[in-house]
């Protein structure tokens, strides 16, 4: 057992499903590190992407497998997905979510209708690792998370690990799985710790997590928001208000008996969404509890989401959109009380 | 060029199904038999069969939503080719596609493509798998006139020729993209010129000259392969359908049509036929072959059962949890 | 006052823009009808979109205006966002929204972002045209409807009319309007017929309308979901419920005033949305009501929306995708009888 | 070239200017005294500079995130672009765009856009409103060597030339894009080849000798102009600065940026001087005066008041009911 940083999880997961599986591959900008010419033997995997997070796997397995692409994300994309269906399990960056609008229409019209449209005969286990996330003060085309984005695309998988055990364990499963899989990494995440087994097995996908056991009222934590639930429930605690965390992890299947479980227990559910509103999974998860649980229901499901707005640059403002521990503790005051 | 029989009966029994078959669709679109889009490939026959009998049978392919010809020249199930157009259980995408998605993994083909340009990155992939895996199977793009000025294309043929993958770029140039002439939205004086930003090796032909295009092929798989290049091959043609069946077609001058129509590809593959010793009655025994498998296909597939309709359902994923559904 | 087609109400209100302000441009496919050139006169307009529903414009008002593009939406739509900052007022075509991920960053990271983070100096008067929807027998990729990608972002507003009337007026507004619009238009509702007076002024962004007064249920329906849902309340009619049936019309913004006014009334709620149904509209708004209307509420918010599917392609199959009257009609009867 | 005295000042300045404000930059990122993502573009600055005297004062721009020189160049106050970078409520853009996205409509700057290749298409559009409405402002975008291989550049240069529209589409080719040398993913030899795909014109030039940088520009606007084309300027240059504050640099060899600080562009323009009839004396003081006001900018930021968290919510749209935030 040693402790890891989620961006050590990850690098871990790649390597293990590398040393696995020959037709893994890993395509991205930037991931060989730039100039992966044999004349600079050394500096390669100077970069390993922005995070650094693919480092050594160019030096490891060659760029055969790990490909250094042009800034060409509608090619490549299209081009894993032409992979996948061939037989290897390409793995694509999508340097930061914020990109995904150039590329939209491989996953949305190919990777995810393949199968279906044409009858079935086809797979395309292909994996989407893109960072996400606001409060590295990236300004408004580098913070987003766009999860609903994907979640709304029927064929596609959307997987948000919080932790690194959760990130080496949904990797495995995401890069063993026959299906495109979304796997989106929070860029103010990468440098957290827990204890992540060697030898650890792939966790499925679709299957939540209590990340804590409580009573009084139910808290549905999207990814880095988990962080803040677990503040929150701590200063809840001492005041005697009993706080269940579930982290989904997948968002698509969505573990929604484990989530209408703790709701009918506590009757009393916040949901916590970074993302904007807007038809975000907060508004779907919301949607789904208040549909399938409104007996059990003592209030309305109320969403904690960041504004309808852009993510902004400023500190001061950029804070101000990250939903908060302080707001999670007022709403489940207000919740409590009501 | 030296043809073996065997191939030239395939050859000639292609053209005729396809053309015999697209002329069957305009009907059944004409009359409503069946519903949906439906875009017919008339003049390309030579373009599908030529490049379809210089690959071979298990290399990969994609098409567009003008896939018919695509589709019965890589030898798919021409009952099941039918079936999926009028919507049945026993369609080649169990009737989820319709005819703008027929496609068959089976027989090589990665996708019939509703989105102009979606393919060529696609097939970019299955070649990177075979130079990857170095595998043997040729991997092919077809794609229109039209598709050159998308990003997509651009995206690929750049991505391609980086990473010296060898594959075709197989572009259709049958003078229209929709209702837009060709010719109204070049910025060069060939289309293959394209090629140029990439130093993408690139042929044209005659696209109504069947023989031509099978030999252009022939050549250009043996360079792609040998030299680990991607090349792109623009075949000229003219398209005597419309965009889809319906098109009023107003914008094409009937002098043009007129015109083409002396280039008819299978006129064309008539009149060469003597080159390649074969007799008039042969040919005749072949096209009365083909039209029978085609009034066949469409007898049969006239006849099939409707998909259930929670069938609609099925296959989304390989591992979901299906009530999510 | 007329009847009209939607297809008819929609050119009206581009020609009557057009002649209202020079600023007003075009852009889209085979909108010219292609051969735009002088010597094919008289052929030009013979296609206006795949619908026709431009038909006359290249005519009217030249190709300096009603401008053909190749098939680069990226480029096209791109150049719409800078001539919008610059002073025109450009229309945009997405042939079909399906089409939306080959261009979806120049709306969502530029049309929507421009005047947020550049400090509030620019506006984006844009218009994006497209059609969207199920029911033509037109498989997986020209079938979606995807409203709530463009509504999940902040900075876009998305509209989707389901009557000429409303057509017309809204597209008059949206023209007019400062900010990037999404005007979604229902490719099988074209051909539907209303009454829109010849001087019919613009509608305001944002105000939904009461379609049917009711006092037993609401249904909010969006966009041709109207159809399904007047057809069911006729039938629920005459076994004595009323229905109030809401098309909020716009989408973003959303008018919740006038959603909550009726469900604070009848308690019961279904909304039908012809998306799938993650992160939907439908999901969007039921969590809306959920959290503001609770102590209204006398059951859950039901959704009826299609599955989490691609479209398909067979009759059958795609009747099964998209909600029915039939659907609405047996939702109903169980909230009423919960 | 003849260039008028006031103009030359105003070269040298600018050039100082933009070198020492990045220099500082790179200073208070090492202590960390601001958030975020900060990219210098020092070896740039010949071509902000010598682009932007080329452009009238009110022509249109786009940038990128590594924009500080466009908008210092482009005669942004240097105060408020400093104030953006510390994210107070002075800043260019109220605090909420950041180094990524400093923009000052009114100075003609469209956007400095942080997704690769998104300014092409949006200075195409303001290139087209100038030619519908018939204005006169030229229309520039600015992007780096990594943008070529994107389709969102393949289509607005596709669309520019088919269209007629005076533009300017100029490439800073800085050999790199990231960790990525430019040669590496070249399929041409010279970078604007890649133009060959539509016919574009294009021009190459030295983008460290800003003297050359403003004739090439200069007439290229007049020919654009004139014959109402798009045109390519390709300015080689080298990237001293790391893709961003903070990057080892690990990937450039240590002789390669010994052999580019030879063309050092403040350098070569420093020997040039004295062909322009300045000398070091004036050099020195316009140095200087640079300095001044650089160091005035930092102290100014440095002193400005934060935004209120609340102001997060404004300006999404120029219409919408406030409290749908
Ligand atoms: C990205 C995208 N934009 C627009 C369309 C609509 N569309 C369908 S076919 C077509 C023209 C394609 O012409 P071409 O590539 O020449 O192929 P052809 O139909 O002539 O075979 C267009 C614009 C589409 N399917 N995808
Ligand atoms: C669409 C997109 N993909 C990837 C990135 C990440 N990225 C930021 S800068 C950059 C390299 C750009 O290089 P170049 O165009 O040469 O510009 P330079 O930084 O050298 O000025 C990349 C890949 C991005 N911003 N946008
Ligand atoms: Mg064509
Ligand atoms: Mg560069």
């Amino acid at each position: 057992m040693a402790i890891k940083t989620v961006k050590e999880a990850i690098n871990d997961a790649l390597v293990k499903s590398f040393e696995e599986d020959k037709n893994v591959i890993l395509m991205g900008e930037d991931i060989a590190g730039g100039k992966g010419r044999e004349q600079y033997q050394g500096t390669q995997d100077a970069w390993g992407g922005p995070f650094g997070v693919t480092q050594g796997l160019f030096t490891k397995f060659g760029g055969e497998r790990v490909r250094d692409t042009t800034i060409a994300e509608a090619g490549f994309f299209g081009a894993a997905v032409g992979a996948a269906m061939t037989g290897l399990r390409p793995i694509v960056e999508l340097m930061y979510v914020d990109f995904a609008g150039v590329c939209f229409d491989q996953m949305m019209n190919q990777a995810a209708k393949v199968r279906y449209m044409f009858g079935g005969k086809q797979k395309v286990p292909m994996v989407v690792r893109t960072v996400v996330g606001a409060g590295f003060r990236a300004g408004s085309e580098h913070s987003q998370t766009l999860y609903s984005l994907y979640a709304h695309i029927p064929g596609l998988k959307v997987v948000a690990p919080y932790d690194a055990y959760d990130a080496k364990g949904l990797l495995l499963s995401s890069i063993q799985d026959d299906d495109p899989v979304i796997f989106m990494e929070h860029k103010r995440l990468y440098m957290t710790t827990c204890e992540v087994p060697d030898d650890l097995k792939p966790i499925p996908l679709g299957k939540g997590r209590i990340r804590k056991k409580g009573t009084d009222i139910s808290i549905i934590a999207v990814q880095r928001m988990n962080l803040f639930a677990e503040d929150a429930a701590k200063t809840l605690e001492s005041e005697g208000i009993s706080c269940e965390i579930i982290d989904p992890r997948t968002y698509s299947p969505l573990d929604e008996e484990l989530i209408f479980e703790s709701v009918k227990k506590t009757g009393k559910v916040i949901v916590v969404d970074e993302s904007n509103p807007k038809c975000s999974l907060a508004s779907e998860i919301s949607s789904l509890i208040s549909e399938k649980c409104f007996p059990y229901l003592k209030a309305g499901v109320k969403k904690i989401t960041a504004p309808h707005t852009p993510v902004p640059f400023s500190p001061p403002m950029e804070d101000f959109y990250i939903p908060s521990s302080k707001k999670i503790i007022e709403t489940v005051r207000e919740l409590i009380n009501a | 060029m030296q043809i073996e029989k065997e191939k030239l009966i395939w050859i000639y029994k292609k053209l005729f199904t396809i053309r015999h078959f697209e002329e069957r669709i305009k009907k059944i679109a004409k009359d409503k038999s069946v519903p949906g889009y439906l875009h017919t490939c008339i003049g390309s026959e030579a373009i599908c069969v030529g490049v379809m009998a210089a690959l071979e049978k298990d290399d990969w392919i994609s098409s567009t939503y003008r896939n018919h010809g695509h589709a019965i020249a890589k030898d798919c199930n021409l009952n099941e080719i039918t079936s999926e157009i009028y919507g049945r259980s026993t369609g080649i995408c169990k009737g989820r596609g319709g005819s703008m998605h027929i496609s068959d993994f089976d027989r090589g083909m990665l996708g019939s493509f509703g989105i102009v340009a979606a393919g060529p990155p696609v097939v970019l992939g299955a070649a990177l798998q075979e130079k990857i895996n170095k595998g043997s199977k040729m991997s092919a793009s077809f794609f229109g006139d039209g598709a050159i000025h998308n990003g997509a294309f651009h995206e690929a043929a750049g991505l391609a020729q980086l990473w010296k993958v060898p594959m075709l770029f197989i572009c259709e140039n049958n003078g229209y993209a929709e209702a837009t002439a060709t010719d109204w939205h070049l910025n060069t004086k060939e289309l293959s010129d394209i090629t140029r930003a990439y130093n993408m090796k690139s042929y044209q032909g005659d696209g109504n000259n069947v023989f031509e295009v099978y030999e252009i092929t022939k050549n250009a798989i043996l360079e792609s392969k040998k030299n680990e290049i991607p090349i792109f091959l623009e075949f000229k043609n003219y398209r005597f359908s419309g965009q889809y069946e319906g098109d009023t077609q107003l914008y094409q001058p009937k002098e043009e049509v007129e015109n083409a129509k002396k280039n008819d590809p299978i006129k064309i593959a008539k009149e060469n036929a003597s080159k390649y010793e074969l007799d008039i009655m042969e040919i005749e025994t072949i096209q009365n072959e083909a039209l029978a498998e085609v009034n066949n296909a469409f007898a049969y597939a006239d006849t099939q059962p409707w998909p259930k309709p929670e069938d609609a359902l099925e296959e989304v994923y390989v591992n979901y949890p299906s009530e999510y559904n």
